[in-house]
């Protein structure tokens, strides 16, 4: 499914007018606080109308000002994840997972296991009322989820959740994504906590779309550091599964030579996207020995951005794919870091952590 | 056939005791429909199941014969009543007729009012009204007047003693232990207090409603009247 | 307790629960489409609504039922249709008592589920509404549910006023024992003839009795329903 | 106009209004302890409170007008301490009137502000309290603007009850022209004598007219007040 | 502000028996979703009664149920900020900020600064219903602030804001703690959030205390790192500025030897603590040359702990100070990383952000 988005609208003051397409996959629409991204979501499930524009998932138009078309909500099917869990307070929990399948008809899925991936089968005989914060988002996760929707609309989904039960959630999104074909859009403020799972990035300033591309191409942009925040730059590859060795490590190949990861769940010859933020790749110009870092990449500089601070923004050509480093201005100028000059990035094996890795999809890779 | 008899409410307990015994008597059941004479009145207008009405004054009697909702040959006046002023200080006791000097708004007080029913609505207010208008008391008292809805509620006032005096039925004046006769109106002061009944056009069985309505006014049906206080009725009008 | 009340007393309370019993029952899906009309819909005339079901209110009990008596007598323009078409008649009837009772108390029905729905967080409807609810599936399912303490609130409400309903009552229907002589219109009858207040009094006592048992029943609905939706 | 409504009518008209609008305005503060007390308070007592209040709803309103009476009568217990302390008389006139309708009127008044406490969002009323609110405060700073909708529906029920209230007026403090006569006295009056009719529906329509603005008024302040709130 | 708490209640299930102190400072409550966070914070608030226990504050007793006290909520002078933000709905935003000020008469700080700091000015003559959720939050923690609480309790506050509004609002709060002493008790799943503000930290789990102690204990014991989650194991080190550079560096000493970091606000001779993240470290038998990392020091390895994975933990020795480093068992073999052994930690300087920079107290160091 794909989503194309073209709407305006005045929010008293706050001008909204934003175009975009999100292809099949994982779109993630990525903006400041205040920035629209809740308004873009409301408008495209139906219930902010903008004043004009169009909105259309594939072939079906759900909005149209020029043709007359406002398909109501409750016929969009799109699932919503509001930034409020918005549980229906007089059910049990497995009421308000099961409620699509109850008022529709849809849902094919075993809420069960939904459930279990979730974390919340032993409530499910609760009432929403005494549910932590976490697990509160997490059943309203499922309640969409069992809806079978053509596109999952997340806004800010896991905010309230702890590292380990994102690093669960996320990985399964993916698989349903892959399973499924179900496209998302992903709307967030963190980036680390997607970036992986992202087949396309928008991002979102003042309602207006300042930049939408493939992962690769808005993460790796050195103009798009300041608008994703130093710590969320960084490099999107893609690797095939090469091995998988008994000490845990598995080999990948990407078109730059060989990383070593902490094992990954997928077979020998599958295609996977790794993730490597700029700040943790460190440049050197010959190539170190002795070091816990079992990543060791031959580059070439293609540009060097220099900003306000002490820091600067390299990004690097290995092989066909394109990284990106931070490091401070006094250690580019040591080392002599210019365009064109051949170095090494060191990465550790282990800042590509497992939940970094996200089984791809040909698509925007 | 049953019989379905619309009553005035204030005729209630005397028409309750004359239905058993016409039962007794025929084995023809008395359903007793008691509410206001107008309420009544209008009901029987709109179609209401009555056999017999029997109302608290004649204005709507009249009323429902202009209608054709009466057979007229069958009304008759079954009984009559008298006004008193009743009083709640047992001393005020006096069977004396009310006159022309008698000093009601002495006997009021400074602050204390006359319960009435509604003088221009309600037929004991009406006659009320006749009466002291009559006796050229009315300009003095008309601001001095407690009307209520009807004549039961004039009297619950005196029997509280929320009013000193009231000027009622004598037949409920009888009926209240609380309340004492102070006087009594003459019957030359208002309109004579007749209760007309007669036969509704639409009766289901209009002989058995016209012989129930001329037992009325038999001397069984006046023994029992006379028991609640009522007088027998004066000549038809 | 037979010497205490009549048969004819008892034959009063009877009609007058079964009255009110239909009375609250047959005028509730009205009342819920009305309070729901007015709390969330927009159309023309929501206004015109708004005044009629607010009339009962403001006029004299006498007067409802005296126009209750010129739409729906037998001779009144509804009235007759009604006998005409569906053999259907209420004047004079037990039926006719419920019709007053329930027109008397549907200002009070409606305003309390109307304002339960006002209360509702239309967040939770949007909500249903993405999850593939239809408009209606919204109200059977989320809506309703959450209304059910104004509900019950509104139903009580508009029986305990169908207890005490008397004047439209008695002007409409009348006072005809066994069909149309409810316990007000006994208390009333009672009030009419001297001595009548002890009767009266136990009348009185009794709808006292039926009004709190009503209401104490209510109470314990509404709270069991508020602890299912907010915790203990 | 004059013409059409006599000088007595017009003052029946006043009279009306000006009882309507004390009995709602004295009841309000009432209807609120009483509203929050029902939906907040945990007592001893809590329930006989809550039948006491709904109780003129289930009486005949002659029997509320009656033990009104025996009550606050000029010899009855509680009016002749206030005659005697206060020297304040509600028997005959138009404070009793007022008083009347007031009770007549206070079981919607409660159960329209009971039903918007309940609705009432106690996560906030926490946050206030963290805040430095104590009960008073949180009730008179969080609740209270909160709840605006539920007591302006209130009160233009209690108002709309007073406007049409007869039974219970005219039994406690009778029918005297510029005191105690009201718009559904006056009809009364009218239609106890054949073809009064004509006069009784011109004050009803005077008094639809009144309650219609009486509720255009309450719907635009509510809707102002619920925008406020909750946006647009 | 210290604050004792020793509570026991049963929530249908969840038993929470939870007992710690916490110091002046900034204590961090960490734990998992569901852990009972929440409960705890709703306790000491007075919104939740325990069933047997006590509260203290300083001598201040809030709750003791031998001593029959429960100091009633509006008298516990405590700032919440709510994991939902509560906002008054029928006021505007100004009104909000005031309303403790309206309420109790406390509050001699100017909403407007506090509205300013963040960033929320545009928004203080609006309702609040059409905020953006990291706005109300904003709203919701100058409200709190705003009350002059002895003590701030904060649910997860920060869940909902992106980055750079973080990164601007958490030095606030250390400031403010600072210059009033303002305690503060803070929930959070993310340690990374805040882990450079905590002087305590307080580890819950099933609604006990697991772990409570000075944040370079609990983050640099490597038996807590399965309980942090391995991307916020690291450690925290006192440190003073030494030196500001005019290439936009500062130089810090620590026991160990000199750190350099982009530009710190604060003058030379500041005490400072700085957070260093075990998977930042790279751990090497020979001092490396030529690398863009500037901070490379000597360490001596104290333990390794070998997982299930195939990672290990790596605690070193930094001159008084302790490291964490995470390293594949692979390297640890290949560079003989064994107890005692003599090594070189090598940090990325961009790797300690400026966000991971607090000015440090006395209290906790
Ligand atoms: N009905 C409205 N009236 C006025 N302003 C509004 C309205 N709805 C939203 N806004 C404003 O529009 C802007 C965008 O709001 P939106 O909720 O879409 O932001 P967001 O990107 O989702 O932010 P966050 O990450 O904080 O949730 C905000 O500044 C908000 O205050
Ligand atoms: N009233 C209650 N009845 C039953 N269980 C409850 C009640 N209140 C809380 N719980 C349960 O207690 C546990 C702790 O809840 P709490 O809200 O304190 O968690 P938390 O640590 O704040 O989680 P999160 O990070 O997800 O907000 C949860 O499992 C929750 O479901
Ligand atoms: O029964 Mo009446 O109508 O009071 O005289
Ligand atoms: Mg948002
Ligand atoms: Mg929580």
């Amino acid at each position: 499914m794909s989503l194309t988005v073209d709407i305006r609208r005045d929010l008293g003051g706050f001008d909204l007018h934003t175009t975009f397409d999100a292809p099949e996959g994982v779109t993630v629409l990525f903006g400041r606080s205040g920035s629209g991204k809740t308004s873009v979501v409301k408008s495209i499930a139906g219930l902010l109308t903008p004043q004009q524009g169009r909105i259309a998932l594939d072939g079906r138009v759900l909005f149209d000002t020029a043709a007359r078309i406002d398909v109501p909500v409750h016929k969009r099917r799109l699932g919503y994840v509001f930034q409020d869990s918005r549980l229906f307070p007089h059910l049990t929990v497995r009421d308000n997972l099961c409620y699509a399948a109850r008022v529709s008809g849809r849902g094919s899925r075993d809420p069960k296991e939904v459930a279990a991936l979730l974390g919340i089968s032993h409530l499910l005989d609760r009432r929403t009322h005494a549910l932590s914060g976490g697990e509160a988002q997490r059943v309203a996760i499922g309640r969409a989820l069992l809806s079978e929707p053509d596109m999952l609309l997340m806004d800010e989904p896991l905010a309230s959740l702890d590292g380990p039960r994102k690093a669960e959630i996320l990985p399964y999104l993916e698989t349903l994504r892959r399973e499924t074909g179900l496209s998302i859009l992903y709307v967030t403020h963190n980036m680390a906590e997607v970036a992986r799972l992202a087949t396309h990035i928008v991002l979102i300033d003042e309602g207006r779309v300042v930049r939408s591309g493939a992962p690769d191409e808005v993460l790796t942009d050195p103009d798009m550091v300041r608008m994703l925040g130093i710590r969320d730059a960084g490099a999107v590859l893609s690797a095939t599964v090469a091995a998988h060795h008994p000490d845990g490590l598995s080999a990948l190949s990407i078109s730059a030579g060989q990383l070593l990861l902490p094992a990954v769940e997928a077979p020998v010859g599958a295609k996977l996207r790794v993730r490597i933020l700029a700040q943790d790749v460190i440049l050197a110009r010959t190539r170190p020995e002795d070091l816990s870092a079992l990543n060791i990449l031959p580059v070439r500089v293609l540009a060097v951005r220099r900003g306000e601070g002490p820091g600067v923004v390299v990004q690097l050509q290995a092989g066909q794919d394109r990284l990106l480093a931070r490091i401070t201005r006094r250690s580019a100028d040591r080392l002599d870091i210019v365009d064109g000059a051949e170095c090494y990035a060191v990465m550790k094996s282990v800042a590509v952590s497992q939940t970094d890795i996200a089984v791809g999809l040909q698509t925007g890779l | 056939a049953d019989l379905t008899v619309f009553a005035a409410a204030s005729l209630g307990d005397a028409m309750g005791e004359l239905a058993t015994v016409w039962e007794g008597e025929t084995g023809q059941a008395v359903t007793l429909v008691l509410a206001g004479s107008s309420t009544l009145a209008r009901q029987i207008d709109a179609g209401a199941p009555a056999d017999v009405f029997v109302s608290a004054n004649e204005t709507w009697m009249d009323w429902l014969a202009e209608r054709d909702r009466l057979q007229a040959e069958s009304r008759v006046d079954i009984a009559s009543n008298r006004l008193v002023l009743v009083a709640h200080d047992p001393g005020a006791a006096s069977q004396t007729e009310v006159t022309a000097q008698t000093d009601i708004l002495a006997a009021l007080g400074p602050t204390g009012r006359l319960a009435i029913a509604l003088p221009e609505a309600v037929p004991a207010g009406i006659y009320a009204k006749a009466a002291l208008t009559d006796l050229g008391l009315w300009n003095a008292l008309s601001t001095r007047l407690a009307p209520t809805d009807n004549v039961r509620a004039a009297l619950a006032l005196v029997a509280l003693g929320e009013a000193p005096l009231g000027a009622v039925y004598a037949t409920d004046a009888l009926a209240e232990p609380r309340v004492v006769v102070a006087g009594v109106f003459s019957a030359q002061s208002h309109p004579p207090i007749r209760y007309p009944a007669a036969v509704v056009t639409d009766a289901a069985d209009p002989a058995a409603a016209g012989d129930f309505v001329t037992w009325l006014s038999g001397n069984t049906a006046q023994e029992v009247l006379g028991r609640y206080g009522f007088l027998r009725a004066g000549p038809a009008q | 307790m037979t010497t205490w009340l009549g048969p004819e007393e008892w034959q009063a309370v009877a009609l007058s629960l079964k009255v009110s019993f239909w009375a609250t029952l047959l005028s509730l899906p009205f009342g819920l489409l009305c309070a729901h009309a007015l709390a969330r819909w927009r159309f023309l005339g929501r206004d015109v609504l708004n005044w009629l079901v607010h009339l009962p209110l403001v006029l004299p009990p006498v007067v409802t039922g005296y126009l209750l008596l010129l739409g729906f007598g037998r001779q009144g323009p509804i009235g007759s249709v009604l006998d005409d078409l569906f053999g259907i008649t209420l004047a004079f009837q037990w039926t006719g008592a419920a019709l007053a009772a329930a027109i008397m108390a549907f200002p009070l029905m409606v305003r309390a589920i109307r304002l339960a729905i006002e209360a509702v967080d239309p967040k939770l409807e949007e909500a249903a509404a993405t999850l593939g609810a239809s408009r209606i599936k919204v109200f059977v399912t989320v809506t309703l549910p959450l209304i059910v303490p104004g509900i019950i609130a509104g139903a009580v409400l508009a029986f305990a006023k169908a207890m005490g309903e008397f004047g439209a009552t008695i002007t409409f229907v009348s006072n005809i024992p066994g069909e149309t002589r409810t316990v007000p219109s006994a208390i009333y009858a009672f009030l009419q003839v001297p001595g009548g207040e002890t009767g009266a009094m136990r009348l009185v006592m009794v709808s006292v009795a039926i009004a709190i048992g009503a209401l104490i029943l209510s109470e314990f609905l509404s709270r069991r329903v508020a602890q299912r939706i907010s915790g203990s």
